[in-house]
């Protein structure tokens, strides 16, 4: 069965293909077309992983060799999928999640046109994860990496007529094309140090033939393949510097949302640095930056977050947040604390998605947190759904966020990070505030949207169900302990991490972060919910804050201006050398000596006389050549 | 009592042919005045024919080298170019037929002195004495200076005069390079000449005055910068039929006598003259190449052009001996087919009268008539060396035999001219077929011309893929024997 | 004869020098033809004096040569010359100059 | 079975037919063209299948003396570097007359030029003499010249005529090499010849050889086109129609290229070494320029042309990484760029049948009326901006594989190619497909059957090379790291070295022995 | 003095000189009787050089038929018509005397440096080349040498009347019909 690993990523790329052609008769059935798609791929993944667990920890990693893709020179790379703990963590991830979500917008995208081309789409998105996380080598993932990139291209624009849609498409798509670009070349730089692309050989685990030099690469050179690595996981997974595209993506579907940039395809970049967690530990600095990145960006996006009234925007910054959680996690070194975090993050924000997917549903489209408000009332289930998926990500015990996160948080600590663990506090209790904040502002308190919200139909609850459930327990099931069940499922592909001692214990971290969570709710509660607080005035009375915090601290703008005028004054200024210098040059000559040709007139004036007078100068410069060599 | 040495005829026969041709010709058309020229026309045609058959039959000439008391030179080079000239000529009558037929000037002289001048140009190519070729050049010139002038048209007129003029004018120049030759070694004999000069290092004074006003002569008659003033407005004037003629013929003879006497004559002065010729071809390629971008009559660009296209075969000449020769001799030939193509169509499209000769005229040829525009476009392009025409074989011909004689910076000037002279023939195909035409104007289609023109371009396209048909025979013939 | 052939030479360069000259200044069509012709003179002298110089005939024969063909060309010439007149009712060489560029 | 006379000549049975047979209907003529093309891919099959991959010598070798006395012989033969443009060639000739089958203008006349031109075009990938390879080369011009004067658009005789004289010039400075070297046969190998495979022997003075490389260099830079010889190619595209601009990018441009590979490094190889470094920055320079470039055009055929300019770069610095994988990208990226280049001129050439404007602006929303149109366009972009698992990605990063072992920095300079290539094309989609739809972007028709039959060939001919590129690389390594080897033999001539070239040309990472022996290559000329 | 010298420096600046003067007469007419003079002189040259037969050619054909041929034709053109000495063409005088001068310094420097003024001719020329009077030694030369060409020169004067036939006894009606088939010479337009 292990072998058959490879039929994973088929199965959704067939359900692809048939859509795209088939689309248009299918009609609505597509939807059911994908899903099943997909559902299968999630089968075979289970079985796949059952044979996997079938065997002895260490044995646990198995490698499927399809055919040679690129050979030329001394360069070889494979088509070959890699199943090890990890991949199949990934692969469950995405296949799992991503079934639920598709059988959701089976209901969610009825009534589009194009539904068969969106499922298309959403197929191949599938397809792509899963080749990216089942690859054996990093051009193939990289295959994944851009394919996914495409697709999330193809479904943020999806809704293309819209100037706004095709734009952000496009933002997404070339902001991670820098973060890609520079992967790229941290790929090529592997295989000069390397001599291969293969996981295997480059990662210190088995060797290959190919291999170059054995010795490996000196401190700087691992440092630059991390980083120009990390490049690629920070454009992908929208961390800072490189995540202005992130809401805008927002423009997509809601289940696209959910999907690409919530639960999969953002945490690629999570994945790809615990991948090549043994190039990172390589080099102190890159790791580091794995910290800091993470860090950063989590804070940043928390606090931009809460400046949204734009729900989904409010929550892709929330993604933004969490997905620097898993990176500081990474950037630590506690590589299973930033998967748990992954898959718990999976199912909640996806939940969250889907549930923000039925309000907009039920108030037609609606968006914006401040004409919502008491929904509770109107949709009762989704309130719901949005609570657990809200309570979990705030971190309240015993929800799966709590788990995921507290472990991040408190072996920041343990491992002797106060500075980190301060600021990962910080981190957390903004998060659970800015998390409560949509919850309150959408469900609870005054309505302040006329129309009647109707509940979403029971087709698009199942999912939510099934995502609820998991957002729930998969912290308890997989992740009690930071050396959970995940963990040590994880540990042949990532080792363990073990904590240094420190002065404070568990309990006592456990206590604060607990302490830290419920307090921002209770906050987020008396701010928004209690109806005591005129936070819609806050605005008018805090212009600078608001602002700041409302457009993420600006930065978007500035990258506009850092890049575009001059990005767009270079452009001009190059097309005009083309045309006035470099063109020039050509047609000026050309004129020259059309200009010359104009002598012809001036010498053939019709006169014999002067034609004899050239007659003469000849002869006589001629005569006087030859008097002169005699 | 006069010792007359052996008169041994066989060599000249094919100037005899003609010579007679053209005087029964003149008798017969000047005493029965009613005769059909088309008579008058086949009769000058088979005289050059015959001619044509006992140069062949010269080929394999096995006696003396010169014969006439060293007067005449029986050798291939002689044949071969005999051959092309009298193959230019029997398409100049037929051109010259139709054309004085069309425009009602037509005369019985015409057919004679073609025939006369054609004698002229194949003697001059055998011509194996100073003076010898002086008389040939006369003759042809004299029969040329009428023909241009044989049409009543105005242009015409001038044509001739102007063309005589310099042509005595430069004649006078040829002849006193005769008499410095002569001052030089007290002969006339090309071969004594050589023998006088050859070994001998001081006194070459007179010797190389002789050669530079030689040169003058034939740079006058090959119409090579600065001494083509005369060539636009003379191709221009003449009625194109003569104008067609005279551009291959009195090219390929001038350049034969060159050869003969630089190759031979002047052989031991090679490197004085070397750098003559080099200078001479850089203009001529230049000036012809550049100054007919601005034409706007289409005779006077092939005039330009044919300037131009006498560089070229100058810059073969560049190399001394049998390379240079043989490479020039297969753009004679190249050249004298493609030129003859070219005034062909020019004739066919400009009518009556010469009215339509200006590039305007042919703006949508190509819908008007189809086959001459394609024609047209084919010679042209061989004009611009662009294969599989025999123009390209050609400059490819003369421009290695330049690089070979160490000359290549001479063949990159010929390259680059060559761009530029393509424009020029470009704009006028641009003109036959990315133009619309405005308004229907007829164009000559008559039969025989374009069939003759047809044959033309036929070898041009057959010379440019298969040149080495005739390149064999060239190297045999680039041998002078003497 | 005691005079140096040079000297008779150089008689000849100056005449043909002259008559380019001539055929260089002169408008009327008949003038710049006679120039021509005292080219054509200055020739023969230049032939028999060199004849006189190597002490054979050839040159004399080259003069009587070139005295034929100045003939010929004298006829056809003048008949070139007379026509044009005939048309332009002119002989200045500066009249004719429909061709140019 | 002289298979390369086949492939050459079949199509040139047309043209007399065409030409000579005046009551031919246009449709008539289409068809017979279109038949002999197709016939003419079969043939070009039979090639491929004929060819054997191992070698890395020339195959399929045909000699005819054609002028004896001048060593002028009908010499043709393939190696790695030809086989696929010679397949590519007969491929895209029939793309190009489908997109061009609305033409009704002179339509006999049409087809007879574009059967000539696939003659010649074939002719000059398969010739190995260098003055019959002149003649191709040389000969190309003309259809060219026509297909764009004739039936091209507005400005349609300027950019002919550049066209025509640009690339005359640039072929100038090549015929009198060509006769210098010859020359050189003829002194040293006591009897002329053209002969590459003679002329490789020739033992050339280092300033001779760097001096001729420049100028066979020059003369195909024009062709290919390198930075700064390049702006005949926006006019020539623009103007050209459909079928021209698809010859035009997909295989013209391709001439240059294989004849720097065939002829420069062939013959100089010392000189390639020596200038290796100069021209890979100019190379780099053309593919960031080229990209800027294009990102300001607002005509859509210009944007290409210019996206070609940047694209031809990344082929001319594989080439000059002098490494196999540089090489083998530089060569396959030539196809690809052939393929995906005619696609998008294809899909440009379907929008322009219907909405009659070039301009961007004019456009818009089209992805709702036409949508498969808009597929086949974003199809070719993606392609085109190199994303894995289509064709262009394996080029792309063979180049960049190789500039990374020749040159860090170039590698690392190419690769921002990579994004700009993103921007403009993704803003060029933008602009053209999405947003709201333009008043003349309404009720167009979407893909006719011909037009599928087109594109579908091409489009499963770009998943094949980016899913399994072995198909086209195995044929083409040998050939390459013969090439490789062969500069590598020589050893730079460090005494000639005047300043401002960087001394040491030796690129810092090698394949090692192991890798080139598996890749067998045999025939290395000494 | 020997008498040649006194011949050669009494006529030589005749000859120049009338030369000169030719180009400085307006009236044809006067040029024409100039050149006749030229003529005269050079004939005694070639008496002084021994050519005696070509002295009395020189005598008859040139300075007679010729001269008068041309003398003719001037009448037939009008005598009275007097040549404006104006240049119309810039610098074309002082070019034209340049450069006439220049090749006249030219071969003076070939003469100087191939002949020499040192140089006597032979002295025993009339004894021996011209044995048996100049006119037969002439001949001699003449029809075993140059036979060939002497035959050529038949068909140069059979051209000149031919020649002479077409242009003089051109019918009128043939003008007429070319005249208005005549076409403007060059009407400029734009091309591309």
């Amino acid at each position: 069965m292990l072998d058959a690993v490879w039929v994973i990523p088929a199965l959704p790329l067939a359900g692809a293909v048939a859509n795209l052609f088939l689309g248009r008769r299918l009609g609505t059935k597509a939807g059911w077309l994908g899903t099943a798609a997909v559902g299968a791929a999630f089968a075979v993944t289970v079985a796949v992983l059952l044979d996997l667990l079938a065997l002895a920890g260490p044995e646990r990693q198995h490698i499927v060799d399809l055919y040679e893709w690129i050979a030329a020179g001394d360069f070889r790379v494979q088509v070959s999928f890699l199943v090890d703990p990890l991949s199949m963590t990934m692969a469950m991830v995405v296949t799992g999640v991503g079934a639920l979500i598709h059988l959701y917008a089976v209901g969610y995208m009825e009534h589009d046109p194009r539904v068969g081309r969106f499922f298309a789409y959403f197929n191949l998105f599938v397809a792509f994860m899963l080749v990216l996380v089942l690859a054996d080598n990093y051009l193939l993932l990289y295959v994944g990496w851009e394919g996914v990139g495409l697709c999330s291209y193809l479904l943020i624009g999806f809704w293309f007529e819209r100037p706004a849609a095709a734009s952000a498409a496009k933002k997404a798509f070339v902001t991670t094309r820098i973060g890609d670009a520079a992967m790229l070349l941290g790929i090529v730089l592997v295989f000069v140090h390397f001599g291969s692309l293969e996981f295997g050989p480059v990662l210190g685990w088995g060797t290959s033939p190919s291999t170059v030099t054995g010795a490996g690469p000196s401190e700087g050179a691992a440092t630059a393949i991390a980083l120009l690595l990390l490049a690629g996981a920070v454009g992908k997974s929208a961390q800072l510097p490189l995540h202005v595209w992130l809401p805008d993506a927002m423009e997509g579907p809601t289940p696209v949302s959910a999907l690409i940039h919530a639960a999969t395809m953002v945490t690629a970049g999570v994945y790809l640095v615990v991948r090549s967690h043994a190039l990172f530990e390589m080099s102190e600095v890159a790791l580091t930056a794995v910290l800091v990145v993470g860090l950063l960006s989590a804070i940043y996006a928390a606090l931009a977050s809460i400046g949204q009234f734009d729900l989904k925007r409010a929550l892709a910054y929330s993604t933004m947040s969490q997905i620097g959680f898993m990176f500081f996690a990474a950037g630590m070194g506690f590589y299973a604390g930033a998967m748990l975090l992954l898959v718990c993050h999976a199912f909640y924000k996806a939940l969250l998605f889907l549930t923000s997917g039925n309000v907009m549903h039920g108030l037609d489209d609606e968006i914006d947190l401040r004409r919502m408000g008491g929904l509770k009332a109107d949709m009762p289930v989704s309130a719901t759904w949005f609570a657990i998926g809200a309570l979990s990500l705030a971190g309240i015990p015993p929800l799966a966020g709590f788990f995921a996160k507290d472990h991040i948080v408190g072996f920041a600590y343990l491992s002797g990070r106060e500075l980190a663990w301060v600021l990962a506090s910080i981190g957390a209790f903004l998060s659970a505030l800015y998390i409560a904040r949509p919850l309150f502002l959408a469900f609870f308190g005054a309505r302040r949207n006329p129309s009647h919200a109707h509940e979403a139909p029971w087709r698009m609850h199942a999912p939510l169900a099934v995502l609820a459930a998991g957002a729930v327990v998969s912290g308890l099931l997989l992740g009690f302990r930071a050396e959970g069940v995940l963990a040590r499922f994880l540990e042949p592909a990532l080792g363990l991490a073990e904590p240094g001692h420190a002065d404070l214990s568990e309990a006592v971290l456990i206590a604060i972060s607990i302490v830290l969570a419920v307090a921002a709710v209770g906050l987020a509660w008396f701010v928004w919910a209690s109806g005591r607080v005129d936070w819609e005035a806050f605005p008018e009375r805090q212009p600078e804050l608001a602002g700041w915090l409302s457009n993420a601290f600006y930065l978007n703008a500035f990258y506009a201006w850092l890049v575009r005028a001059p990005g767009m004054g270079l452009g001009r200024g190059l097309r005009s050398v083309d045309d006035r210098i470099v063109d020039g040059a050509v047609n000026e000559v050309a004129e020259d000596v059309e200009r010359a040709s104009r002598l012809a007139p001036v010498l053939q004036s019709g006169f014999v006389r002067s034609y004899a007078l050239a007659f003469l100068l000849g002869a006589v410069a001629l005569l006087l050549f030859l008097g002169l060599r005699s | 009592m006069i010792r007359t040495p052996a008169v041994d005829v066989g060599p000249i026969v094919p100037e005899l042919i003609l010579v007679g041709v053209a005087v029964v010709v003149l008798l017969v058309g000047v005493i029965a005045r009613r005769v059909e020229p088309l008579a008058l026309l086949y009769g000058s045609l088979a005289g050059v024919a015959g001619a044509a058959a006992a140069s062949i039959t010269l080929w394999d000439w096995d006696g003396a080298p010169t014969v006439l008391a060293g007067t005449v030179a029986a050798d291939r080079f002689g044949v071969v170019v005999r051959l092309i000239v009298l193959g230019s000529a029997a398409i100049g009558l037929i051109y010259g037929h139709h054309y004085f037929e069309r425009s009602g000037e037509g005369r019985p002289e015409l057919y004679a002195l073609v025939l006369f001048a054609t004698s002229g140009m194949t003697l001059i190519a055998v011509a194996a004495d100073l003076i010898l070729v002086f008389l040939a050049l006369e003759i042809l010139s004299l029969a040329l200076y009428v023909l241009a002038g044989f049409s009543a048209r105005l242009g015409s007129v001038e044509a001739a005069m102007k063309y005589f003029l310099l042509g005595a004018f430069s004649s006078a120049f040829f002849l006193f390079g005769v008499a410095m030759a002569y001052g030089a070694t007290g002969s006339t004999r090309l071969v004594a000449i050589s023998e006088s000069l050859a070994g001998r290092t001081s006194g070459l004074a007179l010797a190389l005055t002789a050669m530079g006003l030689l040169a003058i002569g034939f740079a006058f008659k090959v119409s090579a910068v600065p001494f083509h003033m005369w060539t636009p407005d003379v191709y221009q004037g003449a009625p194109t039929a003569i104008t067609a003629f005279m551009s291959a013929g009195t090219k390929v003879a001038a350049f034969a006598a060159l050869m003969r006497v630089f190759n031979v004559t002047l052989q031991p002065l090679t490197w004085d003259w070397r750098p003559l010729v080099w200078v001479l071809a850089a203009l001529s390629v230049i000036a012809g190449s550049v100054l007919a971008i601005a034409q706007t009559d289409i005779k006077r660009m092939l005039a330009y052009s044919s300037i131009a296209h006498a560089g070229f075969v100058l810059t073969g000449l560049t190399a001394a001996g049998e390379t240079g020769i043989s490479s020039a001799l297969y753009y004679l030939i190249a050249y004298s087919l493609t030129i003859l193509g070219a005034f062909g169509v020019v004739m066919l499209v400009s009518a009556r009268g010469e009215r339509r000769t200006s590039l305007a005229s042919y703006t949508g040829l190509g819908r008007r008539s189809p086959v001459l525009a394609g024609l047209l476009t084919l010679f042209l392009l061989s004009l611009a060396g662009i294969p599989p025409t025999a123009g390209f074989i050609a400059k490819v011909g003369v421009f290695s035999a330049a690089t070979e004689a160490g000359a290549w910076a001479l063949a990159l000037i010929g390259v680059i001219a060559s761009v530029a002279a393509a424009f020029f023939y470009l704009r006028v195909i641009v003109l036959m077929f990315m133009r619309e035409p405005e308004g229907e104007e007829e164009t000559d289609e008559t039969l025989v011309p374009k069939l003759v023109v047809g044959v033309a371009a036929a070898s041009v396209l057959v010379l440019g893929v298969f040149p080495g048909l005739v390149l064999g025979f060239l190297d045999q013939a680039a041998v002078l024997r003497w | 004869m005691r005079t140096p052939i040079s000297y008779f030479l150089v008689v000849s360069a100056m005449l043909f020098a002259i008559g380019t000259v001539g055929v260089l200044v002169r408008k009327n069509a008949l003038v710049v033809f006679m120039s021509i012709e005292l080219q054509l003179n200055a020739v023969n002298l230049a032939f028999v004096s060199f004849s006189r110089m190597h002490g054979n005939l050839n040159g004399q024969v080259l003069a009587f040569f070139s005295m034929v063909v100045a003939a010929a060309e004298v006829v056809v010439g003048l008949a070139i010359i007379v026509t044009v007149y005939r048309r332009r009712r002119s002989a200045s060489v500066d009249d004719v100059s429909v061709l140019r560029g | 079975m002289p298979w390369l006379t086949a492939v050459i000549f079949l199509p040139l049975i047309g043209v007399p037919v065409l030409l000579l047979w005046r009551g031919m209907t246009d449709a008539q003529a289409r068809w017979l063209a279109l038949v002999l093309m197709v016939a003419d891919l079969i043939v070009a099959f039979g090639v491929l299948g004929a060819f054997d991959a191992a070698l890395s010598g020339y195959q399929l070798v045909e000699q005819v003396d054609w002028v004896a006395s001048v060593g002028l012989s009908y010499l043709v033969g393939i190696d790695g570097f030809s086989v696929w443009l010679v397949v590519l060639t007969a491929f895209m000739f029939p793309v190009g007359l489908i997109a061009s089958w609305g033409t009704t203008h002179r339509v006999r006349a049409f087809m007879a030029l574009s059967l000539l031109l696939e003659t010649v075009v074939i002719g000059s990938f398969c010739a190995l003499d260098l003055l019959l390879f002149f003649v191709f080369f040389e000969a190309l011009l003309v259809p060219m010249f026509l297909i764009i004067g004739v039936w091209g658009s507005a400005r349609r005789v300027y950019a002919s005529l550049k066209f025509f004289l640009y690339t005359m010039l640039g072929s100038a400075f090549i015929l009198v090499s060509t006769l210098y070297l010859w020359f050189q046969t003829s002194e040293q190998l006591g009897r002329g010849s053209f002969d590459i495979r003679q002329m490789e022997q020739l033992s050339l003075d280092v300033s001779v050889q760097r001096w001729l490389f420049v100028a066979f260099f020059v003369g195909f830079a024009v062709k290919v086109p390198i930075f700064p010889l390049h702006t005949w190619l926006p006019d020539a595209h623009t103007e050209a129609p459909t079928k021209g601009s698809i010859v035009l990018a997909a295989l013209l441009l391709k001439a240059g290229p294989y004849g720097i590979l065939r002829f420069n490094l062939d013959l100089f190889p010392e000189a390639s070494k020596y200038f290796a470094d100069a021209i890979g920055v100019l190379a780099v320079i053309g593919i960031v320029y080229g990209a800027v470039v294009a990102m300001m055009q607002s005509d859509v055929k210009r944007l290409v042309a210019y996206s070609s300019v940047s694209h031809m770069g990344f082929v001319i610095l594989g080439i000059f990484t002098l490494t196999t994988e540089g090489m083998s990208g530089a060569v396959v990226q030539m196809v690809n760029h052939g393929l995906s280049t005619g696609l998008l001129f294809f899909a440009i050439g379907m929008l322009y049948e219907r909405t009659h404007t070039r301009e961007m602006g004019e456009m818009g929303g089209l992805a709702r009326v036409t949508p498969w149109i808009a597929a086949t366009f974003l199809v070719a972009t993606l392609s085109s901006i190199g994303l894995p698992g289509l064709n262009n990605f394996v080029g792309e990063f063979l180049v960049i594989l190789g500039a990374f072992g020749a040159d860090r920095w170039l590698g690392a300079l190419a690769v921002t190619g990579v994004v700009l290539g993103a921007v403009y094309m993704l803003w060029a989609y933008q602009r053209t497909f999405q947003g709201p739809s333009t008043e003349r972007s309404r009720n167009l028709t979407d893909m006719l059957p011909r037009e599928w039959a087109a594109v579908v060939p091409v489009v499963a001919a770009m998943l094949v090379i980016g899913v399994y590129p072995k198909v086209v690389l195995e044929r083409v390594n040998p050939t390459t790291d013969g090439a490789v080897r062969w500069v590598d033999s020589v050893e730079i001539d460090q005494a000639g070295l005047p300043g401002g070239l960087r001394a040491e040309v030796q690129p810092e990472y090698r394949p090692p022995a192991g890798a080139v022996a598996a890749s067998g290559a045999e025939e290395v000329a000494p | 003095m020997p008498l040649d010298h006194v011949v050669f420096w009494v006529f030589a600046p005749i000859s120049v000189g009338s030369a000169i003067a030719m180009l400085f007469q307006r009236n044809a007419v006067h040029a024409a009787l100039f050149l006749i003079v030229n003529f005269f002189t050079i004939a005694v040259f070639y008496l002084v050089l021994g050519a005696s037969f070509l002295f009395a050619v020189q005598i008859i054909v040139y300075a007679g038929a010729i001269m008068v041929l041309f003398l003719f034709v001037i009448m037939l053109l009008g005598v009275d018509r007097e040549e404006t000495l104006i240049e119309r063409l810039r610098g074309q005088r002082t070019l034209a005397i340049v450069l006439g001068t220049g090749i006249a310094l030219e071969l003076f420097f070939a003469i100087r440096a191939g002949v020499g003024f040192a140089t006597k001719a032979p002295a025993n020329f009339d004894e021996v080349v011209n044995e048996g009077g100049n006119a037969v030694a002439l001949s001699e030369v003449l029809f075993r040498d140059y036979f060939f060409p002497f035959e050529v020169t038949s068909v140069l004067l059979i051209v000149a009347a031919v020649a002479v036939m077409v242009l003089a006894a051109r019918e009128r009606r043939a003008v007429t019909r070319a005249e208005q088939a005549a076409s403007p010479a060059r009407q400029p337009e734009r091309v591309p």
